[in-house]
């Protein structure tokens, strides 16, 4: 029987405030599980600690609330344990670049075969609304008791240079695009990173879901004026086969791209590449029957007792 | 709180070791990266192979090349579990292994040494710092000591010294194997110095060699040329030294012993429990374990194929606690090792495990703190650090082995714990056990017994992972396990798993977390919380690996027909109270005996029994305690003229 | 451990409060974002203005916009410190607070409500969790409950209800106002319903109306807008609610009083101490603080120009203490401010500090933990964890504050600590003490003194950072200090700050850092260190924010004659285990009152003091003590109806 | 008295190996500290842990050996306390790419006016030889029991993204390009990066001086053949006017850049940009005295009473 959205849906209380971008973002992952009939018990969510961190709760598949910044670490050591586990790991722009960041550039080193989706905000919400790393430099939302003197970081650019083989970027009131891109980014081999922006109404009086519409433009044509869709542009982020020179094509495109922002700001994939190996090929080389027989498949005892023979290795150190 | 420490170079020359003629310490010294420990895994298979046991410490600064390190092997007829303060035997193809250590070579003791060194002064060996070099002065009356200063004095001590010039010696193998390669290969010092120790005090010569092509076996060129080396040196000692004051021959084999390397207990401990993940960040002295199991860790099983556990070296600590958990969420049995400033980073995610009632294993090898501390060097001093680590309230138990032996069998322990409490443990080691060579029985993995507690392999109907009652263990379904879906979070939660700040269900929660503290207690064996060694009116408390030290100490004694009791509490915490009291019965002084300036066991103690410390035997120096520097301690106090706190001071 | 929990909504029906007509409390809820801070805050200053002494707390969801949140001001003509179990008259215009909060309207109390609300189920109430829920439906011996039955099970209490449409009260204004917008302003609920309480209880109108206008100080329009709310309100309930039972004149008022929220005490503490660098990492209930210094860190100096403190929001909780430390070493009095998972990032960081011997003071704004926890919840779970905090052993101070008015000048005595001792100092704090807005006598900075310790304004001759000898404290250059140049290292180092493996440096240093301890017990006054608030052959030992609930338990007690004694230990650590014992002599029966599951002060005490603990008061629902649950709890110690361990449960 | 550069030498004992790449290091930042005239105690050198982290044990000026992967935060925290101090940090690439990665991303943000040097080797030194983030995917130097299996971090491309304003690359065995490199880095105005090529003869024997001399390559012309000079390319770092386009081309070229490797490695300034407001600068708008009355500079107390006045705030407070 397939699975409805509603079967991805838990009867809990969502408490995020009305308007919120969230919802959007839980919504399109329960369609795009549903629609890629995901075994809901084979599927694992891990969240960061924000508003965003509450996710995994709404979600009807395993979900684990990871602590702020640490979601990465959780979701990677599943994946790896547990290679037939669907995991997608959630958070907030704070959780994930701020004091996750040191996280994120690691585990674009690995390129584990699972999906991060990262809730840009541009504050700190559960914290009552503080500069989150992708606020812009002055910028003062409502809560901020001085304009923000930080840089911004960039996180399509800083998933890029930190090897991320998919990075993405969609907006939360944007919901069949959005879809869309978790869809491709679960499917993606490797480690794919798809930032959604995603306002913010109680803390965020920037970029809201209006200016995000362009109202304050002149040319304000659409729902979502500021927000164009490379794909519409001819753009290619594939990295079609591995050569040096196609990758650094690829690359720079995306990196040149993911400077873009104001009042043009691309959506969709910047940057793909399948050509490299997965962490679970390169463990192959270390352990050649990781993938039938992965951690999580070994049973360890029978009858309480080890099922491993490590009599080899004692023996070899007996006194003879 | 009174105190007393009894340092100074001239009151390290010791009281001769046992009176036994197989109760021998050889000492090899040298620049790191000269190959002392090479030499020091050579001499000690040659002992163990020749039937004796054996126990080699290892000491190193935290330096790559050129700081002194040297590595002491100490040898018995009998069962022996630490290291001497005296050394029978020194060799030193350097300088500063003389200057360092000639002050422990036992009266009638024997030095083979590089007789080119004669007349190297302290003073222009860059690596013998300005606070050692001072003591020495002190020690030898003499501001600017050469080399000969030092032997003179030794010699006074009834010092047998065996001058040998390694480049005459490595001249003449030029010649005899007409190869002038050979007369520049100052790297084979360390094997000459074995060697001619070897011929010196008459272990048998195949031995020898079968262990010099052993460390060598990966270059065939090199493990020639060293066993030729190893050839000539021997026969020139054998022939030329003569006069000897001990030989060693070959006696009768103990059966079934192994010699083991500090970390090997933990390593094969975690094959055999079934530990299938493991995440590290590299630290001294704990990858050496997690880098062995990368090496190691395929193993065939009782199906014909092979299991591995996969090893992932993380970012950061932070990353490699994070790792662990996400795997043992899986269902596999999943761990990492670290050392204090790693363990320092993973306070946060501990606490998420407690709460979220995660089964991990952590294996802390403790080294000197605090921070960056003495990195290479010994030291027991993570303790209440383990037991009171992270932010809030959450069980967890914090176990500790003795010895290396004990830590295979401890580790499978810890991992059945895990499961069936359902929460983190903290396997405590420590540098001293890290960097030991010893003989020990062999491990018995059908000793070994893997319970999974209330792991589940299947869920029918509703599944909640935290459901109230019972003995307050629920049943445990991992990720992908079919129908057994939960939530977790580092929220306080209801019975599947997602937030509630109900305060009725937080205090349920509370205590079903927290309970299990006491179920422990009531559940594991007696024996797995606290063993006694000895009982008297004077009996010692301790933890860890001052276990040796203490055992041997007390085995001295008794030759002096002194009994003294040893309680080694294994379970740290939850505190086994009731155990140690019993075992306590009749004991009169207490002795708190530690590697650490608070006496931090000595704190859970006091917290927990309402009975008085009367002594503490401490030792911070980053050095391990010798079985002498605990025997004589223990007469003092037996003598009445011990102060309360005595602090050991031995040990370069 | 023995141990009884008193819970069910039933028994939460209190005893009357104190006997006094002004003893009042007044409570307010609504969803988060409705306003019910404002309300609260108008309302405390209103009181507080009339002559009151006024005791506010605010309970709230981790969440931003519409779970459940209340505030409970506490009113009356005497000092008082804590929170009453009752409430004297509650304002709802949600449905959600008459179902959370009816129990403990006393008898004789009174309700003001929305009727509009009348016929709303409790289970359509979304943010209504099942588990009150069903504790509710069992209460109320109905399943299916509607605001009307519970309103009509109070009325069985004797609570008097005063239901107003607040839709027609709206309506009424847009009339009179002639304004249609007016209508539907359904944010200003919250100004209507404590305008409605104003005029019900009488309070001066002037007040009324300048304490709205004060909180919308900031947009005149809204400001108008709510004024005019207010009055119409008020003069709605002073017209038409007849019978009150309570009036609340204003009364002399007692001089010298503010009215202050819970971080302002270490907010001001710490300009006035100096503090002029201060990193953080947002984090309930710690970053207000930062916030605060953020936004109001300039001020004038004795030079008619301005210093102002650097605030740095930084990555996390590793960067905020590592730029502490930074900027300590540069002589300027720095600090950070965190709660316990932050805490749990800086275990590595706090050490290196402990080692280099760096001035720093560590704000820790405790909440229920273990991990995240009940974030938005009180907690005084951290204790043993800040006491042990870090690998390795270092020394520290852990110092406690009860209450708003210490927490002031006590963060100038840490920072004076940590000058003169050379050390971390962690000042613990909490949830209760954040989110209390209190009458307390105004801070008076003419009573602060800066001791600055061994610091130096220049240096002559060769300098040692470390200098060993003396009472082990050394003189301290900073960074930029013209020839006071030093190294620091993580590393055990030598006199200069440069790293050694040197063992009797190693020991040395270690007793030089350590032994300060002692010395902070000999030095630091016996007042700073521990308080004798009452002496009884029963008498409690407690530390931190329960000093306020105590203290007015005692005072119930007293008017019945009671005498119950009081020890607030203050320093945690080193542990004052003289000047306790001194402060409990006579004491018979010692009872131990923590807001945690582990009685963990009661834990140090253990280890310190040879003196039984007897019972134990705890409680670890995320709510803090209310003094009636404290009077109960000592009133059945000394009848011996008591088990040894009571938990408290009050508090929704 | 002008100083010399034995006046920036401790008698401290070195004791990295023979050969070792940090030598040249440590010798070249004495050198420009000489040759910039800076005063000893104005300077405060802070390092990471590993070999690299002895370096400041080295030079005598302030120097503070901290903790593995948080040089960052202390030297920011001194440099914002007292902004007259001349402050440099160094550290090896795990400290500063691996574990210290976190803040090595947020330090970009702020742009406080300091120098970090990362010292690159491509492994852990002081614990004996695994893989750093540097070393390259399936490169086994000697100590790794297996072929390292994850991708490398780019140094210069993420220090690009972070928002660092100068980046920079040099060769330890080139101590004149070095020394070049050191002083244009502490000249900067704003946060610069330099990443430093530091062979370690000891476990590194992949990336040794003769791989980079080129001794396997054809045509290997001179003692360092791998490697070459932005600036000998007429490569133009500098962002030389504030406008987006501006910044968008030096960012996007030296991106580029940052991705070549093997046997033609780039050396000097990818990257400069002073047209970017520094730390301080920020702070001064919220704070217009900090440059002339930092922290650093305020003497709290007198006869040790407090100097300032809170007196208007409690006032404030005052129930009236
Ligand atoms: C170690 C630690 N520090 C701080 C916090 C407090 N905290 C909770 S959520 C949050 C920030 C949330 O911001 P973001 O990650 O952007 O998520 P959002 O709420 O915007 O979805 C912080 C700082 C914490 N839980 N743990
Ligand atoms: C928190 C922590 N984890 C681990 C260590 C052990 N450690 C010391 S140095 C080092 C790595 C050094 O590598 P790198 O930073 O590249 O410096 P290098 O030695 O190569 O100069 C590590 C992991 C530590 N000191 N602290
Ligand atoms: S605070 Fe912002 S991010 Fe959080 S739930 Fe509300 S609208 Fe959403
Ligand atoms: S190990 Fe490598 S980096 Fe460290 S000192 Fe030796 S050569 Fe240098
Ligand atoms: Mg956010
Ligand atoms: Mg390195």
């Amino acid at each position: 029987m397939a699975l409805k959205v509603a079967d991805y849906k838990t009867g809990v209380h969502n408490d995020w405030c009305p308007g919120c971008g969230d919802f959007g973002i839980v919504n399109a992952l329960q369609m795009s599980l549903a629609e890629m009939g995901i075994e809901r018990d084979r599927t694992a969510i891990f969240s960061g600690v924000g508003c965003s961190g509450k996710t995994v709760h709404f979600v009807n598949t395993y979900g684990i609330h990871t602590l702020h910044g640490r979601v990465l670490p959780f979701a990677q050591g599943a994946k790896v344990a547990n290679p037939d586990l669907t995991v997608v790991a959630v958070g907030g722009d704070g959780d994930g670049l701020g004091i996750g960041a040191g996280h994120f550039v690691a585990a674009g080193r690995r390129d584990i075969d699972f999906t991060y989706i990262v809730f840009d905000n541009g504050v700190y919400g559960l914290t009552k609304g503080q500069a989150s790393p992708t606020l812009k430099l002055w910028e003062q939302p409502k809560s901020l008791p001085k304009p923000n003197i930080n840089y911004n970081v960039n996180p399509i650019g800083l998933a890029i240079t930190s090897g991320y083989t998919f990075v993405a970027r969609a907006y939360s009131y944007d919901i069949r695009h959005l879809k869309s891109m978790i869809m491709q980014a679960i499917a993606h081999k490797g480690t794919s990173f798809l930032a959604v922006l995603q306002p913010c109404p109680t803390y965020n009086d920037i970029n809201t879901r209006d200016w995000y519409a362009g109202l304050d433009m002149e040319d304000a044509v659409s729902r979502h004026s500021r927000i164009y869709k490379l794909e519409d542009t001819g753009y290619d982020p594939v990295v079609h086969y591995a050569s040096e020179s196609e990758m650094d094509e690829k690359l720079s495109q995306a990196l040149i791209r993911s400077l873009d922002w104001g009042d043009k700001i691309p959506t969709g994939i910047f940057y793909k590449n399948e050509t490299i190996s997965t962490f679970s090929q390169r463990i192959q080389t270390n352990i050649p029957n990781y993938p039938e027989n992965p951690p999580s498949r070994q049973s360890i005892s029978k009858d309480g007792k080890p099922t491993v023979d490590i009599s080899n290795i004692v023996q070899s150190m007996l006194i003879s | 709180m009174e105190s007393v420490t009894s340092v100074n170079v001239h009151c390290l020359i010791l009281q001769p070791v046992v009176d036994s003629v197989t109760d021998f310490t050889w000492l090899i010294g040298g620049p790191q990266g000269s190959g002392v420990e090479s030499a020091a895994v050579i001499f000690s298979q040659i002992c163990a192979k020749a039937g004796y046991f054996v126990f080699g410490k290892r000491e190193f600064h935290s330096n790559i090349k050129g700081e002194h390190s040297y590595f002491a092997v100490r040898l018995s007829d009998k069962m022996i579990r630490s290291s001497s303060s005296g050394v029978s035997l020194m060799v030193s193809y350097d300088a500063e292994t003389i200057f360092r250590h000639y002050s422990t070579i036992t009266k009638g003791g024997a030095i083979i040494y590089d007789s080119d060194l004669n007349h190297i002064k302290a003073e222009d060996v860059s690596t013998l710092d300005k606070y050692y070099f001072k003591r020495m002065c002190a020690d030898l009356d003499n501001d600017h000591p050469t080399v000969e200063d030092v032997l003179r004095k030794v010699a006074d001590n009834d010092v047998v010294a065996y001058p040998v010039s390694f480049k005459e010696l490595l001249a003449d193998m030029a010649e005899s194997h007409n190869n002038p390669r050979l007369r520049v290969m100052k790297r084979m010092y360390n094997v000459m110095g074995v060697s001619l120790a070897a011929g010196l005090i008459q272990l048998p010569k195949e031995l020898l060699i079968d262990a010099v092509r052993g460390v060598f076996a990966k270059k065939r060129v090199i493990a020639d040329l060293n066993a030729d080396a190893a050839t000539h040196s021997y026969n020139v000692a054998s022939n030329t030294m003569t006069s000897t004051p001990f030989t060693l021959h070959a006696i009768e084999k103990t059966p079934n012993l192994m010699l083991v390397q500090g970390h090997l207990g933990t390593s094969l401990g975690k094959l055999a429990a079934g530990c299938r993940f493991q995440s590290y960040y590299p630290i001294t002295p704990a990858s050496d374990e997690s880098v062995y199991l990368e090496a190691n860790g395929t193993l065939p099983n009782d199906t014909g194929q092979s299991d591995a556990v996969v090893v992932v070296q993380t970012e950061d600590e932070i990353s490699a606690i994070g790792m662990m958990i996400g795997a043992a969420l899986t269902g596999v049995r999943s761990s990492t090792s670290t050392s204090g400033p790693g363990f320092s980073l993973m306070a946060e995610a501990l606490g998420w495990a407690g709460i979220n009632e995660v089964p991990v294993v952590l294996t802390l090898y403790q080294r000197s703190g605090p921070s960056t501390g003495l990195p290479t060097r010994h030291g027991q001093d993570d303790l209440l650090f383990a037991v009171f680590a992270g932010h809030g309230e959450f069980p967890r138990i914090v176990y500790a082995s003795g010895d290396i032996e004990e830590s295979f069998y401890d580790t499978c322990s810890c991992f059945n714990y895990s499961d069936v409490y359902q929460l983190p443990v903290i396997h405590m080691m420590d540098k001293f056990l890290s960097s030991t060579t010893m003989t020990c029985p062999a491990f018995d993995p059908s000793k070994v017994t893997i319970n999974r507690g209330k792991l589940l392999d299947g869920v029918e109907g509703e599944y909640k992972r935290f459901q109230l009652g019972g003995d307050g263990i629920s049943p445990r379904s991992y990720l992908g396990l079919k129908d057994g879906i939960f939530w977790n979070t580092g929220d306080e939660s209801d019975e599947v798993g997602h937030i509630t700040e109900d305060p009725v269900v937080r205090q349920m929660m509370m205590d079903k977390r927290l309970d299990r503290l006491d179920l422990i207690l009531q559940q594991v064996p007696d024996a797995e919380q606290a063993v006694s060694h000895a009982t008297g009116e004077y009996t010692i408390i301790s933890w860890g690996s001052t276990k040796g030290p203490i055992l041997d100490a007390l085995e001295m004694l008794q030759q002096e027909g002194i009994t003294v009791g040893f309680v080694q509490i294994k379970m740290l915490h939850p505190f086994p109270t009731e155990c140690v009291q019993r075992l306590l019965n009749g004991a009169r002084v207490i002795i708190d005996v530690e590697s650490n300036q608070t006496a931090q066991m000595g704190k859970l103690f006091a917290q927990n029994l309402n009975i008085p410390i009367n002594h503490y035997i401490l030792k911070y120096t980053g050095r391990a305690m010798t079985c002498e520097e605990i025997r004589d301690s223990l007469l003092d106090i037996i003598h009445g003229t011990s102060p309360k706190r005595r602090i050991l001071m031995h040990g370069a």
